[in-house]
């Protein structure tokens, strides 16, 4: 028995993908409870041997050409399968991956933080045109959008954006995979009085500011907001 | 014997003591002595009769059997029942150890099944905590589109342009019908016409709108088909095959049949300020 | 892709064991959603095929010879691993839950149901030579052996049978595949030439029947005399 042929044997019976480091918990935590010499010896393995091993066994995977393969996404082993056998999974595991459907005012009030984030809750409503308490509610619970801090106008509001979860669910790589992002970020809104003269004080007259385009004309307020760099894609 | 008293509680019955016995002579079962055998188990029967152990019914019916057979064994040859070799059913001796030899085989085999009840504790059965896709074929990733997102966008924008009608937000130059129109025209020149074409001509930000709002009405219509062959790869528009439009009945913005049909007549859109 | 790819990668992918009419149904739902052409044709997959299929992908995993196999438990499909890994699997998922180990009169009247079934409670004790009530009641409840109908004979006694519970509990394909199960099933047991009773008669002089195993006379009936295996576990 080899530490390879262990390592293996966890990752496929294990119900997660897992860390080089929990790899190393379940060796140290199984030498506690033993007192087998060669179980204890695996006490002491060092992050580099399982790197060496994991590198090993994805290798002779991949050789052995079959319906799966072990690969590490996000520093996390597991195996899992090829994606030629996503329709028969699907049916097997009945396509009840996801969650049930965003209602219509779901989506549209998803639509408007998406393509004018951070964005306050009364400029949403300013465009939407409805209250949206309750759609908010859904949409943070669901973890599709959330908190931005604060606006820097009178009262403080709070704004929103979207989430990583957001891009997930829709498979989008980062905001620009919007659908015609930078066009729909430039659709004329009427901002509400209020904000309007907040943000004309904040931004006095800069008509091209790359990244975040600001466009102050005497009724209408232009606002484009590319995504921000923290949030490029998520990693698969 | 004593050690055979210490031992009494580990035999399953009295076939399992005889077995005992028997091993302990070494020698094939059916080789063994059988009365040798029945004065040993006679013997420990009667050790644990007189340490007033309790014994249970089968091995006093066991030691009968025994005195049966050994009592035949003292008497002289010419005395002893004949046996007839072509038929052995009433020879004691060869019932007993037929019983002896069927008993020691299930009590191998559920020696056997022993290890097999250990050997189960150690086995465990993959059972992946959730699918394991490669992340390409994530079903998350494919069952809902992006074309969601538009839909929401084109109620926003209807709902805000019908409030906002009065406040004459776009300039003359531009109405949706006639961006309905020169979309059809392009298609007409060009069988697939990308997203991102469609706005590239488009010279103000009004003029992107109308076109945008041309489009989702030409989806909405299943005039146009919008794609998107691949994740993440442009949206393309074609004309939608004829066959598969259905003919939009009651409500507004309903369409006469007859103008379904000529991607050339363009339908009046109540819907948008001209 | 082959067919064979997709039941392993169908297998790999189940949270529970399938059976040949389950992976049956997986091609056949799949075949009724798509409408691509191979995808369709599997939805005639004979159940010969599944089963010629799956002895394939048992035997490659044997051969393969790694920490995992395919294994067939009570006509069930499911990869399992190795037992020698067991140590460190308890520590990623914890002890099975599992009833206490049984008894050797449990064990041993649990075996002369499973290869003599159905039988009857006379027959068993006939072959165990003692009473097997309080036994007979611990198999019923814990379910590993079941009534099976009356006997056809005078007084119609109750007749048992195991259960798939048994299968599983033992970890066995079928009843085929219990331990030399035709040495067991009902043979009659032949009497040897001569049966020796008197102490003149004792052992002749057979040095070679020293051993333990022998053959005796015509029927070629061996019978072992080791110590039963039954206290030897695995080694952990």
């Amino acid at each position: 028995m080899e530490l390879k042929s262990i390592i293996e044997s966890i990752l496929f019976t294990s119900q997660k993908p897992l860390t080089v480091r929990e790899m190393r918990e379940v060796l140290s935590a199984t030498a506690d409870k033993s007192e087998d010499i060669f179980i204890n010896s695996l006490k002491k393995t060092k992050d580099e041997e399982l790197q060496q091993v994991l590198a090993e066994l994805e290798q002779e995977h991949t050789l052995a050409g079959r319906s799966f393969r072990l690969a590490c996404v996000a520093g996390a082993w597991q195996f899992v399968n090829q994606a030629e056998h996503a329709p028969w999974l699907k049916t097997l595991l009945g396509e009840k991956v996801r969650p049930p459907r965003l209602s219509q005012p779901g989506l549209e009030t998803l639509a408007i933080i998406a393509y004018r984030q951070p964005v306050t809750r009364a400029e949403i409503e300013q465009i939407r045109g409805v209250a949206v308490d309750g759609v908010m509610q859904t949409l943070l619970e669901r973890g599709l959008v959330e908190n931005a801090g604060r606006a820097e106008v009178v009262g403080r509001p709070m704004t929103y954006r979207t989430t990583v979860e957001f891009l997930e669910y829709f498979g989008l790589k980062n905001l620009e995979g919007l659908p015609a992002a930078d066009e729909l970020r430039r659709i004329p809104v009427t901002k509400p009085k209020i904000l309007l003269t907040a943000d004309a004080e904040a931004i006095p007259d800069e008509p091209k500011l790359q990244g975040l385009d600001v466009d102050v004309g005497e009724d209408q307020l232009s606002v484009s907001l590319d995504a921000p760099p923290s949030e490029e894609g998520p990693s698969l | 014997m004593p050690e055979n008293i210490v031992q009494l509680e580990i035999f399953e019955g009295p076939l399992d003591l005889l077995l005992y016995l028997v091993k302990k002579e070494e020698v094939d079962i059916y080789e063994v002595n059988l009365t040798k055998i029945a004065t040993q188990f006679i013997d420990f029967i009667e050790q644990m009769r007189q340490l007033d152990l309790d014994i249970a019914g089968e091995f006093l019916v066991m030691a009968s059997t025994l005195m049966y057979i050994k009592s035949r064994e003292l008497l002289p040859v010419d005395k002893q029942a004949v046996v007839d070799d072509e038929d052995n059913e009433d020879d004691p001796r060869w019932d007993l150890i037929r019983q002896l030899v069927e008993y020691k085989k299930f009590k191998d085999a559920a020696g056997q099944l022993q290890v097999k009840e250990a050997l189960q504790e150690n086995i465990f059965a993959r059972v992946p905590g959730k699918p394991d896709f490669e992340p390409e074929a994530n079903p998350r990733r494919l069952s809902l589109s992006v074309f969601e997102i538009i839909g929401a966008v084109s109620s926003i924008l209807k709902r805000y342009h019908q409030r906002e009608e009065s406040r004459d937000v776009f300039a003359d130059r531009w109405t949706v019908s006639e961006k309905i129109e020169s979309i059809i025209e392009f298609l007409k020149s060009k069988t697939v016409l990308q997203f991102s074409e469609l706005f590239g001509q488009a010279t103000s930000r009004v003029e992107v709108v109308v076109t945008f709002l041309a489009l989702l009405e030409l989806i909405r219509l299943k005039q146009v088909r919008v794609t998107q062959p691949e994740p993440f790869s442009e949206i393309e528009i074609t004309e939608a095959p004829p066959e598969v439009v259905p003919m939009p009945q009651a409500g507004n913005g309903s369409v006469p049949p007859s103008e379904m049909v000529d991607p050339n007549t363009v339908p009046e859109l109540p819907f948008f300020p001209h």
